[in-house]
């Protein structure tokens, strides 16, 4: 039962689902910087245990998964340091990470 | 099935104990190695020439009351401390300390010690941001930049090292190593590593002094500016887990230092049998120095502490990397 | 260039510091161990003063003049005498040494004339209280015998 | 730098009428000024030039100037801009004339020659503008003086206790205060 | 399975329940913790369990990247931006009101039902043989073969990224 | 200089450094309004350990003080013995024996010589630096060894007296001076191979804590840190005193105006120390140590004496006022750290916390002299 539930695709397309899902509801529910950022990477990493899934169980090329996982990886870095840098950026001229407080940024 | 897991258990029980070991008895060396690099003595009461210390120095940790000042977010605050030390002890596992004697012999070794190792700093910070603490809070600070700036040259000659060994087995690079000192990464005098070696060596080594925050650049203790920095607010046994995993880090860098270069557990001369006593041995002088190096120097400047990595350390191991691309290319 | 220069006097500077390190690690050690071992005091040790045994009589030299009390600029040292039939001069009766309060100067001992005051070689001073730092020297003179 | 030309400058601020005279001035050929306190023309001591000044091996000052309140200042600059330093500032309690005494000692780096520049004021009442402006060093001196003594150091960016406790209201340098 | 590694099936089904839950509480924290440092301890335990999970897909390599660079540096990162931006740990992080958070919650919830409905029912060809060996030398060569330019544009995109975090945090030093 | 004047737009916290740190060497405690790891504002509070010693001069008689001078600075007591002594036998005119007044020096020399010792290793272990403190220790013992054989104590000597001093040093103390200073010129080598010359110190000192000569001027710095920015001020020089004049001697000065320049003037400072007891043994004349006439209890004449003598930290002048009593009227002490700690708080803004730490260290601070 237990070793099942390793070799099973649906347990990772549902773990999968599952951190895209807490991703999309963190973002939404979030109102600071700071944690959309990390609610942001939790959907990449949903993104990623499913490639890795199907690089598993399906795909025909072994690699392939695997390196989209690495490139989400990359992706993943570059953004937390832009996101960063921007939100320190905000913080220093507004004085705080809320995203509802920024109003000035809009026009 | 049984036996598997008790295997298992065995290897568990026989790292953390190895680990726990060296990381106390570190301690005592250190104490043992300062009192004589400044002419004292330093513990000889507790036990025959004081080796008995460490238990002492245990027994009084424990037996402090673990303090949780007010302000702090508790669960970070004890969560801290086991998340230096546990990924430390990880890393153990795929350490070769002989060449049938090693708890797991992972294709990707280096990989996974380097992987652990980063686990380290997030513990430091999370205690230091956890114990609401400003002169913590400025350490953590200098963890991180330290951290990050140190990571890239260590990376860099390890890549280096790879490129040359085609492997990052760390058995397998060991045995790569074998047939007398000559053949050591250090001073390889075969054509297959690049001259740059010895100077990858003191890159590596001055870097793992930096990521195991050892002095002359012990940014997140610097007890005499931030008072303990990162543990300034613990005491009892969090401060007892926190200052393990410190020594278990000290402990897995001299021990990969010595993987890397120094040949684990492959004998210096030829007609001598390897065992796992050359690589201890070899640690121990490592770590020997890691203690001198404390014992002699003043701490650094952090600016100087950033400059070294990213105008001296970082350029030299790139060109490291790019020679030894070049010297595989060739020969 | 200046950079090797400076890389190159600047590692040379930390093996200097190394070597310099590791003779000393190999040289004595100077500490002394103190509870095992102790050191013995030079002649001109100023500890709490005693009081200083008359060879003659067995007692103590003191005459009762108070200027030690009076040199004492923390004003530690109480001595009361008596003035007793047959005896030249006053007799001490008590004192006291309030070593709370000293400041060990030795202005005390300087200003004695008859030299009935000296400094002990005592410099292992604990006690569990503040009272028992209070000397009564002329009892401690008695003990002495 | 010329001593007499610091002489010249703080003979003009020293008090007109009256200037303190040490008592070891040497003797001739000013024998009335052998007397303490005796009020002696500016002028006069100017041109015996021998103005305020305190034999230096039995005092260990060279110069002694006694200003008006207002004039501390101005001395101050003045010597400032003969580049002296200010060693302290001090007061003295002189309970009996139920005045008090402010000193600020001046030294010069490069030349022998010590500079005493004193006030009174009033017991009851002390205040001295501040040199803090001036002497950036005067503002803790001023401070401590203010602990010890209670005077006010009008124009004093912070007054608050330096030594003592941030609550003392007491002046433990004042001759009637008893601990 | 790596029959090397875990040859003790009922172990591995106990390290992957744990990996699981790991990832899920990971999760749970990372969007649901009131104070922001709490949720990148969460985050990264979250990061720890995926890890995991592509340890038992066969990959170890990738699992140990994962850890390298999402929990070594990305979290360290994002709590370092906590400690710039959120100095006083006692102010509360923003959280949107009822509204926000239910709207949060039904999207979140469809978004779930919704792939997790898709990936269940949907009948995907499982291959019977392991196809991912494992090997980082494939990994390597078709990273260098069939994707090197998308290697190459990764990299790029890397540099940009640190030239334009270098651009907007600079600034900050000139004022002073 | 008050905390309004901070740009309020700067995101800033206090950091108390002190009462108890690392750093302070004593009861200091230093407010600091820190923007991340750089200092804004400091405002070093003062008076923990205050134990208004003015006040106590005012009510003992003039020899009872005495050891009370010897507890301002602990680690260069016999400078501040020497400089009241000096000031109370100027107001008495007491004339001190040519032999008590080389044996002042000498001693206060060695004294020097410890306290910078002391100095320089704690000043390294400022810096993250353990060992050579003990180093310096070692050494530093053998100067107390030394002067408990004649003064009898370790720290507060309460040796001079007005008049000379209170006890003549025998042959021991010249022999064991001699050797002394022969070991400590072997060693000078070895702290500046170890120390001074190591790269991590000279880029920690380096440039760090500019002090300007005009700074100085305002402040009333003296000592080491002022001839560590250029100025050749050294009362022994300058007003010279004592048998100060019959020494063959140099000011070490530097015109850097950085830590380094002031680690530099301390360090030059103990081998000058060293020639002035050489020479102050090699010349040290036969007579008694005491000058007959020294009255037993001081009545000097009314009126205010001055007094200044070149301690290890700069210059201690000493301000009495006599009423013609047994009793000091007012005694002033003049502490040179109480000046040099003021400059701090101007020339720390802007500078990283180590840094501020270092320069700091230079200052050689002494929290009892300061407090009083």
């Amino acid at each position: 039962m237990m070793l099942f539930l390793s070799s099973q695709l649906n347990t990772y397309l549902i773990i999968g689902a599952f951190l895209f899902a807490c991703g999309i509801y963190g973002l939404l529910q979030h109102r600071s910087l700071i944690g959309m950022l990390i609610s942001g990477e939790l959907v990449l990493s949903g993104a990623s245990v499913n490639m890795m899934a199907f690089n598993r169980f399906l795909a025909p090329d072994p690699t392939v998964g695997q390196i989209f996982t690495l490139f989400i990886m990359g992706i993943a870095a570059a953004e937390a340091a832009i996101a960063l840098s921007i939100i320190i950026a905000v913080y220093r001229n507004y004085k705080t990470i809320d995203a509802e407080d920024l109003q000035d940024l809009q026009g | 099935m049984t036996t598997e897991l008790i295997r298992l258990l065995a290897f568990l029980v026989g790292i953390i104990a190895f680990a726990a070991l060296n990381a106390a008895y570190l301690v005592w060396v250190e104490r043992k190695g300062a009192a004589h690099f400044q002419r004292r003595i330093g513990p000889k009461e507790v036990g025959p020439y004081g080796l008995l210390q460490p238990l002492a120095d245990g027994a009084k940790l424990m037996s402090k009351q673990l303090l949780i000042p007010d302000g702090v977010d508790p669960i970070l605050f004890k969560i801290a401390p086991l998340m230096v030390l546990v990924p430390a002890v990880m890393s153990f596992v795929t350490i070769p300390f002989g060449e049938h004697l090693a708890a797991r012999n992972i294709d990707l070794g280096l990989l996974m010690v380097f992987a652990f190792a980063s686990i380290n700093v997030l513990g430091l910070l999370l205690g230091s941001w956890g114990s609401a603490n400003k002169y913590a809070v400025i350490a953590a600070a200098r963890v991180i930049s330290q951290n990050i700036a140190y990571e890239i040259p260590m990376l860099l000659t390890a890549i280096a090292l790879v490129m040359a060994t085609n492997t990052m087995n760390l058995n397998e690079m060991v045995s790569l190593q074998g047939g007398g000192f000559w053949h050591w990464n250090l001073i390889k005098l075969t054509f297959t590593a690049s001259p740059l070696t010895p100077i990858a060596f003191l890159i590596f080594f001055t870097t793992m002094l930096a990521e195991t925050n050892r002095a002359p650049f012990d940014m997140a203790e610097a007890e005499s500016e931030l008072v303990a920095g990162s543990f300034t607010e613990y005491s009892g046994m969090g401060f007892g887990v926190f200052f393990m995993g410190e020594y278990a880090n000290i402990v897995i860098g001299a021990a990969l230092t010595t993987v890397l270069f120094l040949g684990g557990w492959q004998s210096p001369l030829p007609f001598l049998p390897n065992s796992v006593v050359w690589f201890l041995m070899k640690m121990y002088v490592i770590i020997f120095t890691v203690v001198w190096i404390r014992w002699t120097f003043p701490r650094t400047q952090f600016y100087a502490l950033l400059n070294l990595s990213w105008k001296v350390l970082i350029p030299i191991s790139l060109v490291n990397l790019i020679v030894t691309a070049g010297w595989l290319k060739v020969f | 260039m200046a950079y090797f220069n400076e890389l190159y006097s600047g590692t040379k500077s930390l093996f200097i510091g190394m070597g310099i390190t590791i003779k000393e690690f190999f040289k004595p050690v100077v500490t002394l161990q103190y509870p095992h071992e102790s050191l013995t005091m030079t002649a001109r040790f100023r500890g709490h003063i005693e009081l200083v045994r008359d060879l003659e009589s067995g007692g103590n030299k003191c005459i009762v003049c108070g200027m030690c009390q009076k040199a004492c600029p923390s004003g530690c040292i109480t001595g009361n005498g008596e003035k007793r039939e047959g005896v030249k001069g006053k007799v001490l009766t008590e004192y006291t040494l309030d070593f709370t309060k000293c400041s060990l100067c030795g202005m005390c001992v300087e200003s004695c004339k008859p030299a009935a005051i000296q400094f002990s070689k005592d410099y292992n001073l604990a006690g569990p209280s503040r009272e028992a730092y209070i000397y009564d020297l002329l009892k401690r003179l008695e003990e002495q015998k | 730098m010329g001593l007499a030309k610091i002489k010249q400058a703080l003979a003009e601020l020293a008090v007109t009428e009256t200037i303190e005279v040490s008592k070891t001035v040497p003797a001739p050929p000013a024998a009335e000024g052998e007397e303490q306190g005796k009020p002696v023309e500016v002028k006069e001591m100017i041109e015996q030039n021998m103005l305020f000044t305190p034999e230096y091996a039995k005092k260990g000052y060279h110069l002694d100037v006694k200003v008006t309140a207002e004039n501390v200042a101005r001395s101050a600059k003045i010597l400032l801009d003969h580049e002296f330093f200010l060693e302290s500032i001090t007061g003295v309690d002189w309970i009996k004339e139920n005045q008090i005494e402010i000193v600020y000692d001046f030294n010069h780096w490069h030349t022998l020659c010590r500079v005493v520049i004193r006030t009174r004021t009033d017991r009851a009442n002390p205040e001295v503008p501040t040199i803090s402006e001036i002497y950036s060093g005067a503002n803790w001196h001023e401070r401590e003086t203010h602990d010890f003594f209670g005077v006010t150091f009008t124009g004093h960016p912070d007054l608050s206790p330096l030594l003592l406790p941030e609550d003392a209201d007491y002046h433990p340098l004042l001759k009637d205060f008893k601990a | 399975m790596d029959q090397n590694l875990y040859s003790a099936e009922g172990l591995a089904g106990v390290v992957f329940l744990g990996l699981l839950a790991a990832t899920v509480a990971g999760a749970l924290i990372a969007v649901n913790a009131k104070r922001l440092v709490r949720s990148v301890a969460g985050l990264s335990l979250c990061f720890t369990g995926v890890a995991g999970l592509y340890y038992f897909l066969n990959s170890p390599f990738v699992a140990l990247m994962e850890l390298l660079i999402y929990v070594g540096a990305v979290c360290v990162a994002i709590i370092f931006a906590v400690m710039l931006a959120e100095p006083r740990a006692e102010e509360k992080v923003g959280k949107s009101s009822g509204l926000g958070s239910l709207f949060g919650v039904i999207a979140g919830g469809l978004v779930f039902i919704g792939l997790a409905t898709v990936s269940t029912k949907s009948h995907w060809s499982i291959a019977k043989t392991k196809i991912n060996t494992g090997s980082v030398t494939e990994l390597g060569s078709s990273l260098m073969t069939s994707y090197s330019m998308v290697f190459e544009l990764i990299s790029v995109v890397l540099l940009v990224a640190i030239i334009g975090a270098l651009v907007l945090a600079l600034p900050g030093r000139d004022k002073e | 200089m008050s905390a309004d004047v901070i740009d309020k737009s700067l995101e800033t916290f206090v950091l108390n450094l002190g009462p108890q740190h690392p750093a302070t060497h004593g009861v200091l405690r230093v407010k600091l309004t820190m923007d991340g790891e750089y200092i804004v504002h400091a405002e070093p509070v003062l008076g923990y350990i205050h134990r208004m010693h003015e006040k106590m001069g005012e009510n003992r008689t003039w020899a009872q003080f005495m050891p009370n001078t010897g507890r301002l600075d602990y680690l260069a007591a016999l400078s501040y013995n020497h400089g009241y002594a000096m000031a109370a036998e100027r107001a008495e005119g007491i004339e001190v024996p040519e032999r008590a007044e080389y044996i002042r020096c000498i001693t206060v020399e060695l004294n020097r010589i410890a306290s910078h010792l002391l100095w320089f290793g704690a000043f390294v272990l400022d810096l993250g630096g353990f060992t050579p403190l003990l180093y310096a220790f070692d050494d530093r013992e053998q100067i107390l060894d030394l002067l408990e054989s004649v003064t009898g104590a370790r720290l507060t000597f309460c040796y001079f007296r007005f008049g000379g001093v209170y006890n003549d040093i025998d042959d021991n103390f010249i022999t064991g001076t001699r050797e002394f200073i022969k070991r400590l010129r072997s060693r000078m080598p070895m702290y500046h191979d170890l120390v001074t010359n190591n790269i991590i110190l000279i880029k920690r000192l380096k440039g760090i804590g500019p002090i300007s000569q005009e700074m100085c001027r305002r402040y009333g710095a003296t000592g080491p840190v002022l001839r560590g920015s250029g100025v050749n001020f050294d009362v022994r020089k300058h007003e010279p005193y004592s048998v100060y004049p019959e020494f063959d001697f140099d000011i070490p000065v530097y015109t850097d105006c950085d830590s380094m320049a002031r680690y530099m003037v301390r360090m030059d400072e103990m081998e000058q120390s060293m020639r002035i007891i050489e020479q102050g043994l090699d010349k040290l004349p036969e007579g008694p140590v005491m000058a007959a006439k020294a009255p037993k209890i001081l009545k000097p004449a009314k009126g205010d004496y001055y007094c200044a003598v070149e301690a290890a930290r700069g210059s201690f002048g000493i301000r009495l006022v006599s009423d013609g009593t047994n009793t000091p009227y007012r005694l002033k002490l003049r502490s040179p750290t109480f000046s040099n700690l003021s400059l701090f708080a101007e020339a720390c803004q802007g500078m990283l916390l180590p840094d501020a730490l270092a320069l700091m260290g230079t200052l050689d601070l002494v929290i009892p002299e300061i407090d009083r």
